[in-house]
């Protein structure tokens, strides 16, 4: 195996949910992503662009209508149920509300502990001592493990989260929000643990957040979504320092700085409206109804990523670099370049 | 800035927790004046909110209460005014709006009746009348297709659309004051740099004081003039907004400021350990001492009064002898 | 005749009595019914060939005289004059006869009662001969019940409107119905008894609940209800009401099955009769109201009970020996049936605990009225405990439970002697002497045990102080005769 | 990437906790000792004094049907016909004798094992036939939430009372038919108790958590799903033992219930209804029996209502 | 577009899903009214023939009641019978059943119409006294009374009402029905004690709902909006939180009167009232299976159309249009 082969490669990714007469309608459409080992990936975009539901698809919590989700040089969307058992040992996931991603009912140690029960063979005794590790890895103590989830402030709770997905040392990380519902100071605290575990651990993580703040803070790459697509992806500094599609620059010049004096000279670009109808989206770009710098090829024709100046773009107005030669959205390419 | 609109001088508000009164909030002072936008900042819990519903006592009188303190708008002390006076002032000289734009439209009324109310409320005038001034706020604040839209209920618009109802519900009457409690805090951020440019606009145009409680300092640094910083019920730094951020002068303010990740890279390097107390655990001295990086044995002596600074006070014995400097920019950023 | 005749005078003859009864009527045929108790209602529309008199005797009804040839073969009614059908046709022998020979088709309710019966014939305009096979004293009082009802022959052809809408020559006719629970009726005009009509109208209502009455009673929704012996003491403490009620023919019995349990033996039977207290039972069932059975028939009834007096009495002790002497000494168990109304539930109860005494275990099993008869004569139970309406005449409640050919004799078994003896009686004419007959009757029944007598029930009507001319019949239904209400 | 099942020791992490001086020790208001949520559930229930009233009402009641035989003065059929309608505190008979002379105190002990009963198997029935059916429908949805939710509809368009009289009706009165056709009556309502709280959890993040960590169908259920659901039953079972002592009273004192002599607290009702206009005590006796029991059962039913949330105890 | 024809536009899909609805339901609900049949244990043909029916008299009524012929065929008659609104024949009275219950509906809807009017005029003030003054000492009066009233047999409450205001104090007729032709103060004297005793209970539910859905209504965000915008307090309680604490307890009442049909069966015997529930208890002790079937039916479609009115109430009380 390669090793530019990615952790994980998810390519024309579609995910949306069933409504009762059967009828699906996507709410993700065909997003493509990498994330190398070791790497930290950050998803941002407004509510609703679907970054959960895009997430769900790649842990096969929700069933993908098309496309491929690969996972450690296996196409997760073809395994068969107890094949997939198997591997979610290795794709393990943190959640935004810390309040109710943990089963009130159970303590700490049964809900830490789930994992070594479902995948592995360890007696309660041997299970205690790993969770209890665990546990104090994660900055809480043994006694907290008899405990139930109601005891606990937010940031513990996201703590014994986090604890929770690193158990069974998996290879990925998928946080969606994992920080989000914590206040200021809590949520540096989770910050910081987290970047030092999975250093630590040399764990990749899928990164879901809305603010760009801890994107810049965290990630290596980002990707920007939009109405259930990656309109940009890039290396975070790059991505930031010149954001190429008109959605990204859009936010991030909406993103405030904790600074009068450079805050009040930062230019605006102003959208106007609000995120369209996910089920039920505009024709062309599908971000041409609120874009500043609309042409008329925008309102039907759907831009295809490409890559410019280290990032992958999907705008009609980003020139591609002359020298890149393969397009990511093709596993064509990919698969023959590794 | 013009005159002084709303004068709140050593609230203090109590709670009923098991039994007794807590106090929750001790000590709280600031001012607002005409077209003057005066930011509470404070993590949660520490008390914003409570100081605002105190304001027009919107507090449920079985549990919370203000125990001293006088708040005076224009003149009159609203902690004693009797009711009917007060509701008189409620909605048409002090608007109000809240964090949560989901929860505070009513469900079952459209929204052009809620805004058409407030104003045969306060200005009286035909039902016709009425409903004509809520599409024109409402198209003051940007909703397109007003007059369509008033026959709506609250679930057919957006989490960032109905801040705006709130925002027009509030301006109808065109209140003297307005206070927001964290009206951008469950939005977007390009929702949330809407609604601040709106209320930007309203307080300049219009002359309107405006106390806009947050928690994130950006919306601070954005749109405030002077700024009140909170921690555990208490006021511990007020200043002009410039200043505060160029030369913060209580610990909390400047470990806020460095534990927030900023897009340009700055920030998220200071952890704060541990967690403000609760109302009943608050210490005896400065109540920030226990996670207080400069904290000496004096701060945990005894309630720590406020000291003035240049542009405004500091509640740290140590203001004079610390230099606390905020963080500086570390990474390229688009303008 | 009524005793205390209403004063003419005094009668309000516009006034409409509301009753409140406790069974309606499941059809206006009075052929084709099945319940008995649908009698109460079908003698407002429809008159008979014979009446009674309060005290059950055989007064002219429809039929002015009636005779009997001297070798009991012929039975000869003369009808009344000049009466009609609400269609104009006239009471005619013919008609009669028609309704006669109906009421002795196979699906009749009557049929078993008129077998005496060989052949009816038109004798002219007004006189109706009946052939008999053997003698028929009994059928006199027969053709005072639903077999004397005459009902219009012309409603024959349609047999199921009939059974919604009478067409008789009754005191009243029905103006509407809500079936099962409100019937309107209206006075016939011109009726040929004058003494007998001295209302507008009727209204019957039917009751569940007897408390309920005595609560409607007492706030004025009906001027009279009907009393069973428990309510007759509470319905006393209404206000401006009276109540007037007497024992009736009306039984609380015992009836075995002999073909189940230990009831075959005539000894065990006979033992029964022995163990209960029937002083006890009408003290707690009926609270005194009524008489501890002596025998079939209350006391001053023309039927003598002292023949039967050593087989009908509490002696526990005897009781003992006729089951040790039946090999039961140690006692047996059964369960008995009983209608889910208190009073019969009252009943079992007291003879649950004092079978008990002589060491027979009974258990209850109580099913409502419309399952309990059904069930019983189907072979579910032992036995059962249950209310044996007053017959007019004795014959045909000795027919009915102990002639082997009745289908309410649950075990097909008839006493040695009995048919013999009942032949015998019915062709007495003379009443007392006809009553020593059925004596012999009563004791042959008694005698292999074929029923436990246990109570005879206090019977009649609360009314409110405005109703005059009421007088409680000894067969124990009320036929409001000669009934008006004062100004 | 090590695969080893032996955690490492983590210790950069650990030092970067212990730096920023995190790791209060548990929540911030002290605690002794940890409670399970049930227990702490159960402790809230016990608080205010009317929930322990109610509770103490309902096992006096639960103690008394049990030991009813050892408890109960006389034989509750022994007749005494010269001791009849005595009222309450006559000699030997503390609370009086019935129109037989019966002890109504040793009747009401073994009406309340007829009350028990009732309630007991028609709430068994109830959930046996409601809660595994609402917990299919909530988890999968789709066709099966479908059907038995009509079919749940159907049953709860039926009157209540009607529809136990009917089967009773049809089936022939004894206490069987009247406490299976009173646990008919709760099939639908503990169905969709079970189904509500079953959805409602299933959106919470907790089964999506332990889903994605490759948990099966049948480990959520037991583990996440049902636990959850049964303080929500708990109110509605506490409401429906009130429910069927009431319905169980009216059957028998229709008469359609219990067989006599056996008492019921209905059939002892209706019995002392007949006496009524000779002494009232025979009603009276029975009536406070029945209204303070089925009060305990509704107080006990809010109580852990006001415990488990605010949304619990609907659908009554 | 005018805020009527919006209400409008949002009820009406609202009628016809629920309408769609409405026909599995009455599907089951026919099929089970139908299997009652085969609970029935022994020969019902012999019920109907009566003690002392011979053989060949019991095997006519079989013929005649159509119950020799195979199940499905009956279930097919049944079917069509009730389709043309024909019950079919009480085996007791030989009387249509469907005439039967409708010469008594007029009885039970008005009961039910005046416990129901009982149960919202004591039950609504009483739930937006409590729920208003939640925690203080009317809420507590409130909140007590309405459970010792839920948990009182109705006919105990019957009992009492009766004895006591009927016959001892003759205030009130303690029985009977009087048709409402005859005068309205007629009818309704004799329908205020069972229908005090009827919507008692009702009322205490009501009560005991609205105030739990106010009290956590008035705690709501938009309810602190509305005080913030100078409304007053009856203002606030009457319109803006009333509208919403409404939504349970439409539901609540939709499912009491399912239980105030089923309770006329025990308070009309015990008023004497000749009504659905008198029938419906006379039809059960008879063994009157066509009876019980109609009554059945009936009351169910009833019930049925209780709750579409509840959920059109519902409709227009929650913009949503969300059913329950
Ligand atoms: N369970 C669901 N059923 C149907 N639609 C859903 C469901 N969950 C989410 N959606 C819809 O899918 C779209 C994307 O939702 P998603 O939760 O993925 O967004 P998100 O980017 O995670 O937003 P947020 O920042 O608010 O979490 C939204 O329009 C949402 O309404
Ligand atoms: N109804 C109440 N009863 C008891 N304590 C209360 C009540 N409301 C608020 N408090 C307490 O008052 C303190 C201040 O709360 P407040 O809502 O003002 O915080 P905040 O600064 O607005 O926080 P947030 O950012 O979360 O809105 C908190 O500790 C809270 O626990
Ligand atoms: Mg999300
Ligand atoms: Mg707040
Ligand atoms: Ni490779």
């Amino acid at each position: 195996m390669s090793t530019s082969q990615p952790l994980l490669q998810v390519r024309g990714l579609t995910v949306g949910y069933g409504r009762r007469l059967g009828r699906s309608s996507p709410v993700v459409r065909g997003i493509d992503l990498d994330v190398q080992r070791g790497e930290v990936l950050a998803i941002v975009g407004e509510s609703g662009s679907g970054k959960s539901t895009a997430v769900r698809g790649i842990a096969q919590l929700l069933p993908a209508t098309a496309g491929t989700v690969r996972f450690d040089g296996q196409d997760l969307t073809s395994l068969s149920r107890r094949e997939l058992r198997a591997k979610r040992r290795d794709l393990q996931m943190i959640f935004q509300d810390p309040y109710s991603s943990l089963d009130p009912a159970m303590r700490i140690l049964d809900s830490v502990g789930e994992p070594l029960r479902v995948h592995t063979s360890m007696d309660a005794r041997e299970r205690r001592t790993t969770v209890v590790e665990m546990l104090q890895a994660v900055g809480l103590r043994e006694e907290h493990a008899d405990r139930y989830p109601q005891e606990f402030s937010g940031g513990q709770r996201q703590r014994i989260a986090i604890a929770r997905a690193l158990i069974l040392r998996p290879q990925l990380l998928i946080a969606d929000e994992a920080v989000s519902a914590l206040d200021v100071s809590t949520q540096n605290q989770v910050l910081r643990l987290l970047e030092d575990l999975i250093a630590e651990l040399g764990i990749a993580c899928l990164f879901i957040t809305h603010d760009l703040g801890v994107v810049r803070d965290i990630a290596d790459r980002v990707a920007v979504m939009y109405l259930g697509t990656v309109v940009e992806v890039g290396p975070t500094d790059e991505v930031f320092a010149r954001p190429q599609h008109p959605y990204t620059q859009a936010l991030l010049s909406a993103a405030l700085i904790a600074d009068p004096v450079v805050q009040r000279q930062r230019r605006r670009t102003k959208l106007e409206g609000d995120l369209p109808d996910p089920t039920n989206p505009p024709a062309g770009c599908l971000f041409h109804t609120r874009c500043p710098l609309v042409v008329d090829r925008c309102r039907t024709e759907v831009p295809l990523q490409r890559r410019s100046g280290g990032a992958d773009v999907a705008c009609h107005l980003v020139e591609p670099d002359p020298d890149a030669d393969h397009d990511p959205a093709d596993p064509e390419t990919q698969e023959t370049s590794a | 800035m013009g005159e002084t609109l709303l004068s709140v001088k050593d609230l203090s508000v109590e709670f009923r927790v098991g039994g007794s009164w807590t106090p929750v909030v001790t000590d709280v002072s600031f001012d607002v004046a005409r077209g003057q936008v005066v930011g509470l900042v404070g993590e949660s819990g520490s008390g914003k909110s409570v100081s605002c519903f105190s304001v027009l006592r919107l507090l449920d009188q079985r549990v919370g209460r203000v125990a001293r303190g006088s708040i005076e708008f224009k003149g009159r002390d609203l902690v004693t005014l009797d009711d009917r006076a007060l509701s008189d002032v409620r909605g048409n000289e002090i608007g109000m709006i809240f964090q949560e734009p989901m929860t505070s439209l009513n469900p079952a009324f459209t929204v052009g009746m809620q805004i058409a109310e407030v104003v045969r409320r306060h200005r009286g005038g035909s039902r016709s009348a009425a409903r004509q001034r809520a599409v024109e706020v409402l198209d003051m604040v940007g909703i397109p297709r007003a007059a369509q839209r008033i026959h709506q209920y609250p679930h057919e618009f957006s989490g960032g659309m109905r801040q705006r109802v709130m925002i027009a519900m509030a301006l109808a009457v065109e209140p003297d004051l307005l206070i927001a409690d964290e009206p951008t805090t469950a939005l977007d951020v390009t929702i949330q740099a809407q609604i601040l440019d709106l209320l930007r606009e309203f307080a300049a145009d219009l002359g309107m004081g405006v106390a806009l409680v947050t928690h994130d300092l950006g919306v601070v640094a954005d749109i405030c003039d002077d700024v009140v910083v909170m921690y555990a019920g208490q006021v511990v730094e007020h200043a002009e907004c410039f200043d505060l951020f160029a030369r913060p002068r209580h610990p909390y303010t400047a470990a806020l400021m460095g534990s927030m990740p900023q897009v340009d890279g700055r920030g998220g390097e200071t952890v704060i350990p541990g967690h403000p107390p609760l109302p009943t655990e608050y210490p005896a001295g400065c109540r920030f001492a226990p996670r207080c990086a400069h904290v000496r044995p004096a701060c945990e002596a005894a309630p720590i009064p406020l000291l003035p600074t240049v542009t405004g006070s500091s509640r740290c014995i140590r203001v004079d002898e610390l230099a606390l400097t905020p963080s500086r920019p570390a990474a390229e950023v688009a303008p | 005749a009524p005793t205390d005749a209403a004063d003419d005078a005094a009668v309000d003859t516009s006034a409409v009595l509301r009753y409140a009864a406790s069974a309606g009527v499941t059809s206006f045929d009075p052929h084709k019914t099945r319940s008995q108790s649908d009698f109460v209602l079908l003698n407002l529309v429809y008159d008979r060939l014979v009446h009674q008199d309060v005290d059950g005797r055989a007064v002219p009804g429809l039929a002015e005289s009636w005779e009997f040839s001297d070798d009991m073969t012929k039975l000869t009614f003369t009808l009344r004059e000049g009466l009609t059908f609400g269609d104009g046709s006239p009471l005619d022998a013919e008609a009669v006869k028609a309704n006669i020979d109906r009421a002795r088709e196979p699906d009749s309710v009557s049929s078993t009662q008129l077998l005496a019966i060989a052949e009816v014939t038109a004798v002219d305009e007004r006189t109706v001969e009946l052939t008999l096979n053997e003698p028929g004293v009994h059928l006199v009082l027969i053709f005072s019940d639903l077999a004397g009802m005459i009902v219009n022959p012309a409603a024959f052809a349609d047999a199921e409107s009939l059974a919604t809408q009478p067409d008789g020559l009754g005191r009243f006719t029905l103006t509407s119905q809500e079936p099962g629970s409100k019937y309107v009726l209206a006075a016939t005009e011109d009726y040929w008894d004058e003494d007998a009509l001295k209302l507008a109208g009727m209204e019957v209502s039917v009751q569940l609940d007897p408390q309920t009455n005595i609560n409607a009673l007492g706030s004025g929704q009906f001027e009279c209800i009907l009393v069973s012996p428990a309510m007759i003491e509470p319905a006393k403490q209404v206000p401006d009401a009276q109540v007037k009620a007497r024992t009736v023919l009306t039984q609380t019995v015992f009836y075995p099955n002999q073909t189940k349990s230990e009831f075959g033996d005539p000894r065990v039977r006979r033992a029964l009769n022995l163990a209960i207290d029937r002083e006890a039972v009408l003290q707690a069932a009926q609270e005194g109201m009524g008489e501890a059975a002596k025998g079939l028939f209350p006391e001053d009834y023309y039927v003598p009970n002292e023949p039967v007096a050593d087989l009908v009495t509490h002696d526990p002790d005897a009781a003992r020996a006729l089951l040790a002497d039946a090999g039961l000494a140690d006692g047996f168990e059964f369960t008995a049936l009983t209608l889910s109304i208190p009073q019969f539930v009252t009943t079992a109860e007291v003879i649950k605990d004092q079978l008990a005494e002589v060491g027979v275990t009974m258990n209850i099993k109580a099913l409502p009225p419309a399952d309990m008869g059904v069930n019983f004569l189907r072979g579910e139970g032992d036995a059962s405990i249950t209310g044996w309406t007053g017959r007019p005449d004795p014959t045909m409640l000795f027919a009915a439970y102990f002639d082997d050919a009745s289908p309410l004799n649950v075990s097909k078994a008839e006493p040695a002697g009995f048919a013999e003896a009942l032949e015998a009686a019915n062709a007495i004419e003379d009443e007392a002497e006809r009553g020593e007959a059925l004596a012999e009757v009563q004791r042959i029944v008694l005698e292999d045990g074929g029923v436990v007598p246990l109570t005879f029930n206090d019977v009649g009507t609360a009314c409110n102080n405005s109703v005059v001319g009421y007088e409680p019949t000894v067969v124990g239904i009320s036929e409001f005769r000669g009934v008006g209400i004062t100004k | 990437m090590t695969s080893g099942l032996t955690p490492e020791p983590v210790t950069r992490a650990v030092d970067a906790v212990e730096a920023a001086g995190a790791a209060p020790a548990g929540p911030s208001k002290a605690r002794r000792s940890s409670r399970s949520p049930r227990r702490e559930f159960l402790r809230r229930v016990a608080r205010p004094w009317v929930n322990r009233f109610a509770l103490a009402v309902l096992l006096l009641w639960a103690f008394v049907a049990l030991l009813a035989p050892w408890l109960a003065p006389v034989d509750p059929i022994a007749q005494d016909l010269t001791a009849r309608r005595l009222p309450p505190l006559s000699d030997g008979h503390l609370l009086g004798t019935d129109s037989l002379g019966r002890d109504t105190l040793s009747r009401l002990m073994y009406g309340a094992r007829v009350a028990a009963q009732a309630a007991l198997t028609s709430v068994a029935v109830g959930l046996l036939f409601g809660v595994p059916p609402g917990l299919v429908a909530g988890l999968l949805r789709g066709w099966w939430d479908a059907v038995l939710s009509r079919v749940a509809d159907a049953l709860l368009s039926f009157p209540p009372l009607l529809l136990a009289l009917a089967i009773v009706g049809v089936m022939g009165p004894n206490l069987t038919n009247a406490m299976l056709a009173i646990g008919v009556v709760f099939v639908p309502r503990f169905y969709r108790v079970t189904r509500a709280a079953t959805l409602a959890i299933r959106e919470e993040t907790y089964i999506e958590a332990s889903r994605s960590i490759g948990t099966p169908t049948s480990w959520v259920l037991r583990h996440h799903v049902v636990p959850n659901v049964v303080s929500p039953l708990a109110v509605q079972i506490s409401l429906a033992l009130g429910f069927a002592i009431l319905a169980e009273s009216s059957l028998s004192f229709l008469g359609l219930g219990v067989q006599p002599p056996a008492a019921s607290w209905g059939s002892m009702l209706a019995e002392g209804r007949a006496a009524w206009f000779y002494t009232s005590w025979p009603v009276i006796v029975p009536a406070v029996t029945i209204v303070t029991c089925v009060l305990a059962c509704n107080v006990l039913g809010d109580g852990i209502a006001d415990s488990v949330g605010r949304d619990a105890g609907k659908g009554r | 577009m005018s805020r009527g024809t919006a209400t409008l536009r949002r009820v009406l899909p609202m009628v016809g899903r629920r309408l769609a609805l409405v026909v599995p339901l009455l599907a089951i609900v026919t099929l089970v009214a139908f299997s009652l049949v085969f609970l029935i244990p022994g020969d019902p043909a012999e019920k109907v023939a009566g003690e002392g029916a011979t053989v060949a008299q019991v095997e006519a009524v079989r013929v005649d009641l159509g119950l020799d012929r195979p199940v499905w065929e009956q279930f097919g008659s049944f079917l069509l019978g009730l389709a043309q609104g024909d019950l079919g024949t009480s085996y007791t009275f030989k009387t249509p059943v469907l005439d039967m219950i409708l010469a008594r509906m007029p009885v039970t809807v008005s009961l039910t119409v005046v416990a129901l009017a009982i149960a919202l005029l004591i039950g609504i003030p009483a739930g937006v006294l409590a729920g208003r003054r939640a925690g203080r000492w009317e809420d507590r009066a409130v909140t007590v009374g309405s459970t010792i009233g839920l948990a009182t047999p109705n006919y105990v409450l019957g009992l009492l009402l009766a004895m006591f205001f009927g016959v001892q104090l003759g205030w009130l007729p303690a029985a009977g029905y009087t048709p409402l032709a005859e005068g309205w103060w007629a009818w309704l004297s004799h329908l205020l004690l069972p229908g005090l005793a009827l919507g008692l209970v009702a009322a205490a539910e009501i009560a005991r709902q609205l105030r739990a859905s106010l009290a956590s209504v008035l705690q709501q965000d938009y309810v602190r909006t509305a005080l913030a915008k100078g409304m007053s307090s009856r203002t606030i309680v009457w319109k803006h939180a009333l509208k919403n604490a409404l939504m349970p307890v439409v539901t609540v009442f939709g499912i009491q009167v399912g239980y105030l049909l089923g309770g006329t069966a025990v308070i009309e015997t015990v008023f004497g009232i000749q009504g659905l529930g008198d029938f419906a208890v006379r039809a059960v002790l008879a063994g009157d299976l066509p009876a019980i079937q109609g009554m059945v039916v009936v009351t169910v479609g009833v019930t049925v159309l209780a709750s579409l009115a509840v959920d059109l109430t519902y409709g227009y009380l929650n913009p949503r249009g969300e059913m329950q």
